[in-house]
């Protein structure tokens, strides 16, 4: 409850700043206090200290897999605030509203990571989305900003919709919105009724929407691409990954329920291999590392979506180590995306003779991504490749994730090849010597939990 | 009434929001019929409260708790609370738009593809 | 205390390796000796423990691998066999550390720092092997020799034919750790364990097929790295390496690890009749052939590098017919004067600035009597002229060959005759007679100064009095070697040969070699050899044109194979199916984005459809997943 | 009873073919839709006058362009009222559990409208509702 009420509470907070503070420059710093306190206050709920005690009716049901997932998250937002802090302010003149936005996000990926009553959902997803339509728009005169927030928004309320209409079916099915142990309670329905399933499917469907699986992905690469980079970044990976933790505790709780008597491993192998084909088969032709990022990510969710398909226990760790890798990889190679003034793959030619911290790091971030050994991102892809083999069934779409991942290198590559193997003069914004050395921590941390992943999984037992 | 009359109904207003959501090319109205889409699912939440109402009251021969099956409302409330949200910020990017380029067209802008 | 002895040259190894730019030549020598002479005193030590009866240490430093149930851990063994040879290890190394000071005086600060670097790498690396308590401890070793060779072969590395012997060296060992791994691999899979003392504690475990096959793989590591038919061509190219690199691995690493490995593994060994005729057989047949190739050679390295495969070649047909102590004590005295002869070599040489044919030599006698003098020992105590060293310990291992069968004696006799033939050639051709080089050299030539001459010294006082230290049984002597270590070298084979018999055999073999000796010096002290050999003797000092018969038979057709895989299957076959694929992909990419045409109905309605197709494949999924199993 | 709850009844076995009267209705579905495009295509007339592009407003000529620029500021209010108004659902539940959920539900809801005085002392701040420019 800590970190729910602690980010409405310093959101509202930023939100009075914006006329309270006169300085632009200060808003960032109160941003970074705040999310110091908010994973201070999340780290006191982890260990059993919570400042509220509120009743919550069963709505929501804490767990540690949850806390974890809110501290990094938390400190990912806090690591994305201070590298990219300055870009925000370049933004237009509403950095505290930016900021007030980000913690109202951040509310609803702790209702996420937290909820068990489809209501919780419903509301931890909306307040997740409407502030992204707002932020995605932030950028008022551009027209690629105005278009994505546009399209953003239509086909965000339309699954909105969609996962209404699915928990009402839900709701007629078993006559609670619980998560768990809905039919248990009631010993009134035997067996699952299709109201249920057909509920469970279109709820499938916008949760799929909001991870940008494929065949709903589709808004995916038009919206990262037209939003400000600094949201892309935001968005593409605290919020997306928060969408998986939401979408793993609906599969979990809810669907290996119902697995009892139905196998939904068809349907996510399906989906699974729709959304590596669809991001990395598109990425490779990408003339833009931003809109290449956006398909990556389609296809990272690809990856991630594994855990939803195998959802044991190798699912839920992997899980947490593909958001950390994921988040801070893509958070990183965002930060310096922001500060390039072309955002083409030629923009980045010669990187590493002008900038090789920089050019060095975001290679480290590429390597991450691609899942080469001895990053974080390869043991989060060894996870949840192992997750599937462990299930026993359906190890071809392991084969396949491999071979995807293998086409993935390609285009994450070029960015290497144009960097180091390419002659050219970037143009970049300034920046200090305080964001190359924030890299080059976010590449150490990275390498780090590579190399020794316990660090990370101890936290979920003590 | 029969609960399958409510359900139809329910699904006809969906489909009637989904294939105008299809069709039409103006924001606006697209937008309309997304809350077309949501008011369907409100009555269907409404008709599922009263229809539980009615099992469990019947199952336990004439009484059932009198809260059974209000969540199904207050779930609604929050979709009315929610869509309001959205109407607000949805209407503000459709004017931001209409600001810049004079359209609601939704096809209008199409820079970001491929 | 046992890890304190591969530790110091380690320490060594570091220090001189990652401060060689800033330290001085002075405290690079000083280092590089002082960590050598270190575990020299603690072997001292340990060796004292040992004979004294002291525990028979297995020392587990830390578990290495633990996977499940196979356990191999790092421990260490020191027993009568590994303390045996830490003394000639360290002991020989640290003289040769020493002599190095001043033998690579003429080195730039960092080059000098980089070759003690290696050297103490070397001297670890042999440690290792030998302290190992199992096998996969001893192959770590195995390889940290290979690769000591390497760099030191290639020390002076700007010179591309020294590259090439390096990595001929290095190729040619891989072979036999091939080998060697196999063997490990086998009997890690028979029995689960590679420690010695549970190996031999098993072997009862094993089917003659797999003790068979295990020794005869581990034989073939033993090839390689003791230069044995038809593995040994690297060892004389080994002589690109400065010469007391050469000393260092002819005399006290390396070459001998083979018969180490072998003395190790005498209860597996002996358990197998197969390998062990096989072991003699290489074992003469190796001495006979770098024999006859030693008499014609020119070069006094060369010479050198063929008389250490001949005699290996002993060492080996001594396993082979179970005297496994006459082996080592062979070991022993060979590493005494070979690394006398050797660095008495290095001395000429140094004193000839860099002059190593033999044919430019002559009349040192008078110019380097040190030299001179130890390098007259070291030639008597290898000819096995009583009662020098050599012939002890040669004339354990014939004794025991003739109990085994006569003809290996034969065979060993002529092999003796040969060795005393091309080693009082060597002699006379350098020392005696007169100066032959330019009177450039004659001006310069000296005596080699005292971190030389002390060494040869000590060295020869070694090769002197080395074979009392295990005097037959049948000049009253006490065997003590045989007795020290008769508790590791369990399947020694007792032979049972009368004592007139053996003194006759013995009064043979001298004699043929006293004969050879006078032969070859009255033949060559007079008249050096100066032209170019005819016949038979060209084929000689060709090497049997052996090299040449590796290049056809091997290297060649591995080269045009390489090479018809590099043009033809790649270039056509997998290079067309990779970018086929890469194509392909391209192509789909191309296409494949159209559907992101960026209009918001074509992304719902492409949504509303997934939608639908998902609801009929969860419906039929039963219908699906029949259909999929019954084409797969 | 069984009457009205008889889509609940359907309990899944795994069989497939106990799905064919969802497949039906999903099929159903789409062909309504499908129907209803077709239908308007085919059955509306299809004259292409500028008549047709004006709006139509009760037979009255409409005045001008209805899409004259409008000042943002009508849309705010509107807006900010929408919003507003609507969070007065959430007192309907509360009025009709007044007497049960006693002074606790009162500070409960006292909280409420504190944010929503939040937001509206934001909004002031901020100038949204300040008519004179």
């Amino acid at each position: 409850m800590n970190a729910i009420i602690f980010s409405a509470g310093w959101g509202i907070i930023m939100m009075f700043c914006s006329f309270l503070v006169k300085n632009q420059s200060s808003y960032r710093h109160i941003a970074a206090v705040g999310l110091l306190v908010l994973l201070a206050a999340n780290i006191f709920d982890t260990y059993g200290v919570d400042f509220f005690h509120i009743d919550s009716g069963k709505m929501l049901a804490y767990t540690r897999f949850g806390f974890v997932f809110n501290s990094i998250a938390i400190a990912s937002t806090l690591i994305y605030v201070l590298l990219t802090g300055r870009d925000i302010e370049r933004l237009g003149r509403y950095t505290a509203e930016f900021f007030t936005l980000v913690f109202f996000v951040l509310c609803g990926v702790c209702l996420l990571s937290a909820y068990n009553n489809l209501l919780m959902l419903f509301l931890g997803i909306e307040i997740l989305t409407i502030p992204l339509y707002i932020l995605t728009g932030s950028d008022k005169r551009n027209l690629k900003s105005n278009e994505a927030a546009l399209k953003y928004f239509l086909m965000g309320s339309f699954s909105t919709g969609l996962m209404l209409m699915g928990i009402a079916l839900m709701y007629g099915g078993t006559g609670t919105f619980l998560l768990e142990s809905s039919r248990l309670q009631s010993n009134l329905y035997h067996g699952i009724s299709f109201l249920e399933i057909v509920g469970l499917l279109f709820l499938l469907a916008s949760m799929c929407f909001k991870v940008s699986a494929a065949p709903f992905h589709f808004w995916t690469p038009d919206v990262y691409d037209g939003a400000p980079s600094v949201v892309t970044s935001f968005m593409a990976t605290i919020v997306k990954v928060a969408g998986f933790i939401a979408f793993l505790k609906l599969c979990t709780v809810r669907m290996s329920v119902t697995s009892t008597a139905i196998d939904w491993k068809l349907i996510f192998s399906i989906i699974i291999i729709l959304t590596l084909l669809f991001g990395n088969i598109t990425a490779i032709f990408q003339q833009s590392v931003k809109r290449m990022l956006a398909y990556s990510s389609i296809s990272q969710a690809g990856f991630m979506l594994f855990a939803l398909f195998s959802m044991n226990e190798y699912a839920s760790k992997g899980l947490l180590m593909y958001s950390v890798a994921y988040c801070l990889a893509t958070i990183g190679l965002f930060a310096v995306l922001v500060k390039m003034k072309d955002v083409t793959f030629e923009g980045y030619n010669g990187l590493a003779k002008t900038q090789p911290v920089l050019a060095a790091t975001n290679a480290i971030f590429l390597f991450s991504l691609a899942g080469i050994p001895l990053t974080a991102g390869f043991l989060a892809k060894y996870y949840m490749l192992a997750s599937i083999i462990k299930t026993g069934t359906y190890t071809w779409v392991v084969v396949a994730g491999v071979l995807f991942a293998a086409i993935s290198v390609y285009y994450y590559f070029r960015v290497i090849q144009a960097m180091y193997f390419k002659n050219g003069e970037p143009q970049m914004e300034s920046f200090g010597r305080s964001f190359k050395l924030g890299l080059v921590v976010l590449a150490a941390i990275i390498i780090i939990v590579g190399a020794f992943p316990q660090a990370l999984f101890n936290w979920l037992y003590f | 009434m029969p609960i399958q009359y409510y359900i139809i109904l329910a699904a006809a207003l969906f489909c009637i929001g989904v294939t105008g959501v299809l069709i039409r090319r103006n924001a606006i109205i697209i937008f309309m019929c997304v809350e077309l889409m949501l008011n369907s699912v409100n009555l269907l939440l409404v008709a599922f409260s009263k229809m539980h109402y009615a099992i469990s009251s019947a199952n336990n021969k004439g009484t059932a708790a009198i809260t059974t099956g209000t969540d199904a409302q207050l779930f609604v409330f929050f979709i009315m609370v929610v869509a309001a949200a959205e109407v607000s910020v949805g209407l503000a990017i459709i004017v931001m738009m209409y600001r810049n380029v004079h359209s609601t067209d939704v096809n209008f802008l199409n820079r970001l593809k491929n | 205390m046992a890890y304190l002895v591969p530790l110091f040259p380690l320490i060594g190894f570091l220090l001189n390796g990652v401060f060689r730019n800033s330290l001085s030549k002075g405290l690079v020598g000083i280092i590089g000796c002082g960590a050598v002479l270190a575990s020299f005193v603690v072997s001292v030590i340990l060796f004292l423990d040992v004979r004294a009866g002291g525990a028979l240490a297995v020392q587990p430093l830390y578990p290495f691998i633990h996977v499940a149930n196979f356990k191999i851990d790092f421990v260490f063994q020191v027993d009568q066999l590994s303390s045996l040879f830490l003394l000639i290890i360290t002991g020989i190394g640290f003289l040769i550390h020493l002599y190095s000071t001043s033998y690579m005086h003429d080195e730039t600060n960092d080059h000098f720092a980089r070759y003690f670097s290696y050297l103490n790498l070397f001297v670890f690396s042999m440690l290792l092997l030998v302290l190992g308590a199992n096998y996969v401890i001893m192959f770590i070793g195995w390889e940290g020799v290979g690769l000591c060779s390497y760099l030191l072969i290639g020390y002076w590395f700007k010179n591309t034919d020294y590259n090439k012997a390096a990595n001929k060296a290095f190729i040619m060992n891989r072979i036999g750790d091939a080998g060697f791994l196999l063997g490990i691999f086998w009997l890690l899979s028979k029995l689960g364990t590679a420690n010695y003392t549970d190996v031999f504690a098993n072997v009862s475990n094993l089917t003659p097929t797999d003790i068979t096959g295990i020794t005869l793989l581990l034989f073939i590591g033993a090839m390689g790295k003791s230069a044995q038919i038809p593995l040994y061509t690297w060892l004389p190219d080994a002589m690109a390496g400065p010469t007391p690199v050469s000393a260092l691995i002819h005399a006290a690493t390396m070459v001998t690890a083979g018969i180490y490995m072998v003395a190790r593994s005498n209860a597996l060994y002996s358990l197998s009749p197969i390998a062990e005729n096989l072991v003699a057989v290489i074992g003469i047949a190796t001495a006979l052939f770098a024999a006859t190739i030693a008499i014609k050679q020119n070069d006094i390295k060369k010479v050198l590098a063929y008389s250490t495969v001949s005699q290996l070649g002993y060492m080996f047909l001594g396993l082979g017919v179970g005297a496994y102590t006459g082996s080592v004590f062979h070991v022993m005295t060979h590493a005494f004067f070979k690394a006398l002869l050797f660095l008495g070599a290095g001395s000429v040489i140094h004193a000839l600035h860099h002059e190593q044919d033999m044919r430019n030599m002559g009349g040192l006698k008078k110019y380097m009597p040190v030299t001179h003098w130890t390098f007259l020992i070291a030639c008597i105590a290898i000819a096995g002229i009583p009662p020098f060293s050599g012939f002890f310990s040669k004339d354990e291992i014939l004794a025991a060959a003739y109990a085994k069968n006569p003809v290996y004696w034969v065979l060993g006799v002529i092999g003796a005759g040969m060795t005393a033939f091309y080693m009082f050639r060597l002699y006379a051709t350098t020392f005696l007679g007169q100066f032959r080089g330019t009177e450039e050299q004659k001006h310069h030539l000296h005596e080699s100064p005292a971190a030389i001459t002390i060494p040869l010294i000590i060295l020869a006082l070694l090769a002197f009095g080395g074979g009392f230290f295990n005097v037959p049984a049948i000049f009253g002597g006490g065997q003590q070697l045989h007795h020290y270590l008769s508790p590791v070298l369990t399947a020694e084979h007792e032979h049972e040969i009368a004592h007139s018999t053996e003194l006759m055999l013995m009064g043979v073999s001298v004699g043929v070699a006293l004969l050879a000796a006078i032969i070859a010096l009255t033949k060559y002290a007079r008249k050096p050899e100066l032209n170019e050999p005819e016949g038979l003797g060209k084929v000689l000092a060709n090497k049997w044109y052996i090299d040449e018969l590796y290049d056809n038979v091997i290297v060649n057709p591995l080269l045009a194979l390489g090479g018809f895989f590099k043009n033809v299957i790649e270039k056509s076959g997998i290079d067309g199916f990779v970018n086929g694929v890469g194509g392909f992909i391209q192509y789909s990419s191309r296409r494949l984005r159209l559907v992101q045409n960026g209009k918001v109905g074509t992304y719902i309605l492409l949504m509303i459809f997934s939608i639908l197709i998902l609801w009929l494949a969860f419906w039929y999924q039963a219908t699906i997943t029949g259909f999929f199993q019954k084409i797969f | 009873m069984n009457s009205f709850v008889y889509l609940l009844d359907t309990v899944v076995t795994g069989n497939s073919a106990d799905y064919v009267p969802i497949g039906i209705q999903i099929i159903f579905a789409a062909g309504f839709v499908a129907t209803v495009m077709i239908a308007t295509h085919l059955l509306g007339p299809k004259r292409k006058t500028a008549e047709k592009l004006e709006n139509f407003a009760s037979g009255i000529e409409s005045h001008g362009n209805a899409r004259q620029p409008l000042a943002i500021k009508y849309f705010l209010v509107a807006i900010l009222f929408v919003l507003f108004d609507v969070e007065v659902i959430f007192f309907y539940p509360y009025a009709v559990n007044f007497k049960s959920l006693g002074w606790y539900g009162f500070i409960e809801v006292l909280l409420f409208v504190c944010f929503f005085l939040t937001g509206f002392i934001y909004i002031i701040k901020k100038g949204a509702l300040k008519w004179e420019d």
